[in-house]
């Protein structure tokens, strides 16, 4: 007989479609507060899930009473219920810290609408990490997408549309490259539950027949994937859905969506493909070499900007190298590097875009830095934030980011082939990010020399008229110098999930 | 030895006294109560004479100081403050031309100063110890091995100290510094300044490398190159030059070299020559200087041709003027004629390639083109012709005691002619 | 307990600093009075620590697995740290007269600048006392982030210049600095710092090369705070900062501390055994000594007076990093011997020429034609800094000159020789830059007569004085000192 | 051999060259219609693939006719079921992405998507 915390997964996905489907009979501020309220409990159990699993270990739940090989499974471990958590609370915080843009950019008739996108996403990215079942993994990949594009789309302007646009094509690429992977996987092996896959792959390559297709169907899961999140080559449509998009939907976007596939990539290599097969599948340095060009490529396209949320849309392509690069060093270092980088980036980036969103609120919402000069004496508590934000980035001490590069270094070290370009790039990157978001924060914290007396929209906003604001930049500041200082607990409940998967 | 402060193990302030800090010390006493005297007089209607005569003190004391130095920390650093305290002196007009002068002479003499400061920190490593004692303290063991490595610093010492000297080419400072700076301040420069480096290359060579050292490597070879070239050159230069005080200061370019090229011979008998020189030199050169400021003074032009007859205003001074240019040029009985007579004699006794008849060929040639700068002056000043009439030359008032500082000088440079041995005894 | 005032000692000054900024205090007095008190009870509590020290590391906390940020005082710590909190309460002191004119009654600013001085302090504190290589990076980048909104200070538009330079080329070298740091995460059997090297020969065999190929890297990365040739531009352009800013953090403190941080490097971490004798020495001596030259070269060339004495000091901290380079006690020992002199006597230089800024206006060394006559008391501690500088003995600077000349003749090698040839032309180019100030001070071409006196007050006069002593007693009697430094590069201490 | 082992795959073969076919259209078409066309071809590849999967000679479709319930009558249904499902997404994914492309029409009367974004560019924001 199972434990009661074990339907958790369950309630949470379906909760979440529930509450959709009702949300579209309420009126806006109502779906609000559902809203809220489910992302709540869903982080609430996804934190019993992880607890559970961290006493008597990783769960497998069996929907229906249809047993493997044919019915569909969800699984719990850690690393799942750690994710759920962390996802969810990033969602709130991110609402939160969006609210008042919401309200203004969104026509009221769409409100509740835009409550209901929110709420797919998340039953989707808690289906994508929860879910034992490639298929359901696909299905809940398209939910994705498509909540994801109306997220974009919601606000109505041309460039959202066309980036919403470009983003649907890309991801559609992305899936369909996936599903094709997941068929062939199928036509390999005949089935479609992930821990049945992977017997069956082990039992091939010991065969060592059917080594090409396997090799090629490994190739079109990461590639599809890898175009979901926006690795390198494929990341044209990304500065302008999260440039354009309201603010909380471009925190969501950068810090959930494209998390959720690399931690769909990351659960397959481990449960699906096997780590060691991967490990030394050459697939691996093509990835590092697409995720070092995009750390510097990234970085430099957004040195080049002169609009700060489009600058800082830049730097996550370079913040989604580095995780790229971690799994790519194909060590356990290198994956525990990795999986703090998806959290710490989370962390730093939705806190950069709501405390960007405050800093262009305070100068007329223009989002030019020659605009923005001095805008941190206008909205104290963003430019805090953004500067925060910008330290952790650029990899200070006592911030998430140091962590994160001493992380990818170390896991470098020990990958005797990839570590002096590894340290080169990262090194150069460091200097690079130092280069853009330093010269922001100067600008940002340099007075303006009465250029802006008499201008409308230049105003200064006080702490008192954003309480919820400046309550979320203050617990993103929190959760960064947390996920900074205490990193030694999260770690080894990131290396228990990884060993949970396997 | 008297040490008065140990600034480390090695670094320490000490002095003591030996026949060349003796010759030093006549040298100083006279030519500053000389000169000191005279600037009574000369500096009357100049400004900022507190400093004048403050930094004169100053730079007595260092040079005193100086010449009793017992070790080379302690040489180096009344060297270096000998340099400081002297630019003053030359700087004093604080005419754009001063300034430049000085700060050439200042700069010129620090790059002596720290190529001496290498040589210095080698020899730390390979003496015995920093001591002045006659005939080197080189640890020969340590240096077996390293010889390139000592000779280099050796040589470079001699470079820097020869900047001071006014060796060639580190010479052209003195050109601009003696003229521009006020007279007493040139006689005491030319005088005795430009002999601390001749001091110092002889604490060198003799007292810590010592000459068995050299003798015989290219350094002694170099050195003696350079010296015989600044020997013919200042005198050359000199013979061309119209304005007095330049012409004078090239002349004590190349009677110093008279010094350098006794210590290079490296024989008893030319250090001696080495050392009348020094006190011949200083006693007419400075005496020359002093009279080259007053000849400025009356005739209110610094050059040469507009020095005709002033011998018929001024015998005495005129008189003074052709003792000191005798002895300039070596000729009986003044003390320049002794010790080129040393000098000669030395340079044949040595044995060195062609150095006996080399050596005392270019020492005549120069004392053919001394004679050929000086003499003029004073025949002219004696015998202007016929179509001369005195307009430019008015008679002013010259106090006692200025003639007595000069006569005293000049007298000084016959005496060592006549009874060298006062200054220089047989012993070292 | 005495772990306990280490925490104290470092903490003070670094949250005394906040609180000065944040609290509403106005009057300037308690500014003063308040920054003043922090920094000498800090200094007091340094000095006990270094006369005795406690014996064993205190652990702040444990950052990830072994790593941890602990402090403790070798004799490295004590040479920095008592370099330190000896000058900067004087240097408050002279400030608080400087900003008089600088910050013109603007009280905010004045708090930020005495709040971010102070905050300095305890950085460079905690750098000179940090126990191991992470403690050290740390509060090395932090160094970096406080003294930013010193130079941004006048947030004229030249300062914000200045500033993004300046933290483009510090976060960059610590970048690199970093790599070194992972290494030795990997290869060393610690990463405490003790004299030697901590690296673990077995591991590395095979694989020495890589690591000095990360050592140069790391060199220069910390170089850059020490201005090393290719990346010392950042310097002469951070004077557009009030001068106590100039010349205790751009003069000792900040660009120390990157000195400081090679040595800990070279001798402490990575140890010259593996270093010593192949390009992972030469490459970077090669850099040390052609700054040297170019430092002088360059203050020669410029008029701007605090821009002048900012390459000085360029060309000074390669006197430091030559002779650490060498790689033996000896040069280690030159290595601390000029880095505590050459601070007393730059810091001195600045100083005064803060004086001639807010007290005549005057920036260029074209301006100061006679101000021997106007600032007498000035242009005296002037003079004695410019000979210590050019090295005249009997003053200070004729002793780390001294000793560092020691140890690359000891070394008996051709850099050696070269560097000390670098050494003494740079003496001579100091000479003439220095002393064309002097010169232009004490013989104006033009004689001007009833020259008004405009001497600073006590406040500034005091440290000036100080200094001078310092360096003239320094000069005179340094023999304990040097076979203290001895004793801490031969690991005694 | 190789030319052999892909005749007797052929119907795979095929399918994997709609595939691309499809792909490279969405990938690189201009004009947005034939974007989406490209898409349901790619998603129609997936479909003949899974079918093909499924299918298994001789035997009919899993439906109960005829009162034939032993299972290895019948074709392995599971891939029917995918496809089915595959079919809804597809369908629901064109619906958004012809709104979209609607949108976007009313807005700029094209359909080419550079034309768009550069009018996007020079309009500014």
């Amino acid at each position: 007989m199972r434990d009661f915390v074990q339907n958790f997964p369950l309630f949470s996905i379906v909760g979440c479609l529930l509450s959709s489907s009702t949300s579209s009979l309420l009126k806006g501020r109502a779906a609000k507060w559902v809203n809220t309220i489910l992302i709540m409990c869903v982080g609430a159990m996804s934190l019993c899930v992880m607890i559970y699993c961290l006493k008597n270990g990783p769960f497998v739940y069996i929907m229906g009473h249809v047993p493997a090989p044919w019915g569909n499974e969800v699984r719990g471990g850690v690393l799942e219920g750690g994710m759920g958590l962390f996802f969810s609370s990033i969602m709130l915080l991110s609402m939160m810290g969006g609210r008042k843009k919401i309200l203004e950019e969104i026509e009221d008739t769409k409100q509740n609408l835009y409550y209901i996108l929110v709420n797919l996403m998340l039953c989707s990215l808690i289906a994508l990490v929860y879910t034992n079942d490639l298929f359901t993994a696909y299905v809940f990949v398209e939910i994705n997408t498509i909540s994801a594009c109306g997220l974009i789309a919601i606000r109505q302007i041309g460039r959202t549309i066309e980036a919403a646009v470009r983003y649907m094509i890309m991801s559609l690429l992305g899936s369909g490259l996936f599903l094709v992977g997941v068929c062939m996987l199928y036509d390999l092996t005949g089935h479609l539950l992930m821990s049945n896959i992977k017997e069956s792959v082990a039992l091939l390559s010991a065969s060592g027949e059917f080594r090409e297709p396997l090799l090629i169907t490994i190739a079109f899961i990461t590639m599809g994937l890898a175009i979901k999140s926006a690795l390198f080559p494929f990341h044209a449509w990304l500065p302008d859905a999260y440039g354009y998009s309201t603010i909380s939907s471009a925190a969501i976007l950068s810090s959930l969506v494209s998390k959720g596939y690399i931690f769909l990539l990351i659960k397959i290599i481990y449960r699906v493909i096997g780590f060691d097969i991967v490990h030394d599948s050459l697939l691996l340095n093509v990835v590092f070499g697409f995720s070092a060009l995009g750390i510097i490529f990234g970085s430099v396209s957004a040195m080049k900007e002169d609009d700060i949320r489009r600058m800082v849309s830049y730097s996550s392509v370079a913040q989604i190298g580095y995780i790229y690069l971690g799994i790519s060093l194909g060590t356990k270092e290198g994956m525990v590097a990795a999986v703090f980088q998806i959290l710490a980036h989370a962390a730093t980036k939705s806190m950069l875009f709501i405390s960007a969103i405050g800093l262009t609120d305070a100068s007329n919402t223009s989002r030019k830095f020659t605009d923005l000069t001095g805008s941190a004496y206008r909205n104290k508590i963003a430019g805090m934030g953004f500067a925060a934000g910008a330290l952790s980035m650029v990899g200070i001490p006592l911030f998430s980011g140091f962590i994160s590069k001493l992380l990818f270094m170390r896991a470098a070290v020990n990958n005797y082939g990839k570590m002096m370009p590894t340290m080169i790039v990262l090194a150069i990157s460091t200097i690079l990010n130092a280069i853009y978001f330093m010269k922001t924060v100067v600008r940002i914290y340099s007075p303006e020399r009465n250029l802006y007396e008499g201008r409308e929209g230049f105003v200064k906003i006080h702490t008192k008229d954003q309480v919820f604001y400046t309550i979320t930049v203050i617990i993103f500041i929190a959760l960064n110098v947390a996920l900074g200082l205490c990193s030694d607990p999260i770690l080894d409940l990131i290396s228990k999930g990884l060993d949970m998967f396997a | 030895m008297i040490t008065l402060w140990k600034f480390n193990d090695v670094l320490s302030l000490s002095y003591k006294i030996d026949s060349v800090s003796i010759v030093f010390l006549i040298a100083i006493v006279t030519l500053f109560a000389c000169s000191g005297v005279y600037s009574i007089y000369y500096m009357k209607e100049k400004e900022n004479l507190r400093r004048y005569y403050i930094v004169y003190m100053l730079l007595f004391f260092v040079l005193c100081a100086m010449s009793c130095a017992g070790n080379l920390f302690t040489f180096y650093l009344n060297y270096e403050l000998m340099t400081l305290t002297s630019a003053p002196l030359v700087m004093h007009e604080q005419t754009i031309e001063a300034r430049l002068a000085g700060f050439k002479y200042l700069i010129y003499s620090l790059m002596g100063a720290y190529c001496v400061l290498f040589g210095f920190y080698t020899l730390n490593k390979y003496c015995v110890s920093l001591d002045f004692t006659y005939g080197g303290t080189l640890n020969m063991a340590a240096v077996s091995n390293h010889k390139g490595l000592v000779l280099t610093a050796v040589f470079l010492m001699i470079l820097g100290f020869g900047v001071k000297a006014g060796m060639w080419p580190f010479h052209s400072w003195l050109t601009s510094a003696h003229p521009i700076a006020v007279s007493p301040a040139s006689a005491v420069l030319s005088g005795v300044i430009v002999k601390a480096g001749a001091v110092g290359i002889i604490r060198v060579v003799f007292y810590l490398a010592g000459k068995d050292f050299i003798e015989g490597t290219w350094v002694k070879m170099a050195w003696m190159v350079l010296i015989l070239l600044t020997i013919l050159m200042g005198s050359t230069l000199a013979f061309f030059e119209p304005v007095l005080k330049k012409r004078l200061a090239y002349s004590t370019i190349s009677q110093v070299s008279y010094i350098l090229f006794g210590l290079v011979t490296m024989t008893d008998v030319a250090y001696k020559g080495a050392m009348l020189q020094f006190i011949a030199h200083a006693f007419a050169k400075c005496a020359l200087f002093l009279m080259a400021g007053l000849m400025i003074k009356i005739s209110g032009s610094v050059y040469v041709k507009d020095l005709k007859g002033i011998g018929r205003k001024y015998p005495l001074l005129l008189w003074c003027f052709a003792i000191c240019s005798l002895s300039m040029i070596g000729i009986p009985p003044t003390g320049g004629f002794i010790a080129k007579w040393y000098l000669i004699e030395g340079s044949l006794n040595s044995n060195y390639y062609n150095f006996p008849w080399s050596g005392p060929m270019f020492l005549l040639l120069s004392a053919l083109l001394t004679a050929g700068y000086l003499l003029p002056i004073v025949l002219r000043g004696f015998f202007p012709g016929e179509e001369f009439e005195d307009n430019n030359i008015e008679k002013i008032k010259i106090p006692a005691y200025v003639y007595a500082s000069i006569i005293v000088l000049t007298v000084m440079a016959v005496i060592v002619g006549i009874c060298p041995g006062i200054f220089v005894g047989g012993e070292m | 307990m005495s772990g306990f005032l280490i925490l104290l000692t470092i903490f003070l000054p670094l949250f005394g600093g906040f609180a000065i900024v944040l609290t509403p205090i106005k009057s300037r007095k308690a500014v003063l009075g308040l920054s003043l008190s922090i920094t000498v009870i800090a200094a007091v509590l340094a000095w006990i620590l270094i006369l005795n020290p406690p014996a064993n590391p205190v652990i702040l906390f444990r950052f990830i697995d072994r790593f941890s940020i602990a402090f403790k005082i070798d004799g490295m710590s004590k040479v920095f740290a008592g370099l330190i909190s000896s000058l900067w309460p004087f240097a408050v002191l002279y400030s608080f007269e400087y900003m008089e004119h600088e910050a013109n009654e603007n009280t905010l600013k004045e708090k930020t600048f005495f709040g971010g001085y102070v905050v300095t302090f305890g950085v460079t504190l905690a750098i000179s006392m940090s126990a191991n290589m992470l403690t050290m990076y740390c509060f090395y980048e932090m160094l970096t982030l406080v003294t930013i909104p010193l130079i941004l200070f006048t947030m004229s538009r030249e300062a914000i210049r200045a500033t993004r330079l300046y933290i483009i080329y510090s976060l960059g070298g610590a970048a690199f600095a970093f790599i070194a740091f992972i290494f030795l995460t990997a290869y060393a059997t610690t990463i405490d710092f003790s004299l030697g090297g901590v690296l673990n020969l077995e591991k590395i065999a095979g694989r020495e090369d890589v690591l000095r190929v990360v050592y140069i890297l790391a060199f220069f990365g910390f170089g850059v705070k020490a201005a090393i040739f290719p990346v010392c531009s950042w310097l002469p352009k951070a004077g557009v900062a009030p001068t106590p800013v100039t010349a205790l953090l751009h003069a000792v403190a900040v660009v120390k501390s990157g000195a400081f941080a090679i040595i800990r490097l070279t001798y402490y971490s990575f140890g010259v055994r593996i270093l010593k004798g192949n390009f992972a020495q030469y490459i970077p001596m090669a850099f040390a000594i052609f700054t040297i030259v170019y430092g002088c070269s360059m203050a020669v060339k410029e008029r701007h007076i605090k821009r002048r004495f900012a390459y000085s000091t360029i060309s000074n901290l390669s006197y430091v990093l030559f002779a650490a380079l060498l790689m033996t006690p000896l040069g280690m020992t030159g290595a601390l011997t000029h880095m505590v002199f050459h601070g007393v006597m730059k810091i001195a230089s600045f100083f005064c020429a803060g004086a001639v800024i807010v007290k005549a206006h005057k920036t260029y060394v074209y301006e100061l034609e006679g101000f021997g006559k106007k600032m007498p008391k000035t242009f005296f501690v002037m003079s004695v800094s410019a000979l210590a500088l050019m090295g005249v003995p009997g003053l200070c600077g004729f002793i780390s000159k001294w000793q560092i000349a020691k140890a690359s003749i000891d070394s008996a090698s051709i850099g050696g020789y070269v560097g000390l040839a670098a050494l003494l032309i740079s003496a001579l180019l100091t000479a003439i830059y220095m002393l064309q100030i002097l010169i232009r001070a004490y013989f104006p071409t033009e004689q001007e007569t009833n020259v008004e006196k405009c001497d600073p007050s006590f406040r500034m006069l005091v440290p000036l004085y100080a200094f001078t002593i310092a360096m003239v007693v320094l000069g005179a009697y340094s023999t304990p000192l040097i076979s203290f430094f001895e004793k801490v590069a031969g690991g005694m201490m | 051999m190789f030319g052999e082992n892909l005749l007797n795959n052929y119907a795979e073969a095929v399918s994997m060259i709609i595939f691309a076919i499809g792909f490279t259209n969405l990938l690189l078409h201009k004009n947005l219609i034939k974007k989406i066309i490209g898409l349901n071809i790619m998603d129609t590849a997936v479909y003949l693939f899974l079918a093909l999967k499924g299918y298994i000679k001789g035997r009919t479709a899993p439906i109960i006719s005829n009162g034939v319930i032993e299972a290895d009558k019948y074709i392995n249904p599971i891939p029917s079921g995918l496809v089915l499902t595959g079919i809804v997404v597809s369908v629901s994914v064109t619906a958004l992405m012809l709104a979209l492309t609607i949108r976007l029409y009313k807005r700029y009367h094209t359909l080419d998507l550079d034309e768009i974004s550069f009018r996007l560019r020079k309009e500014g924001r």
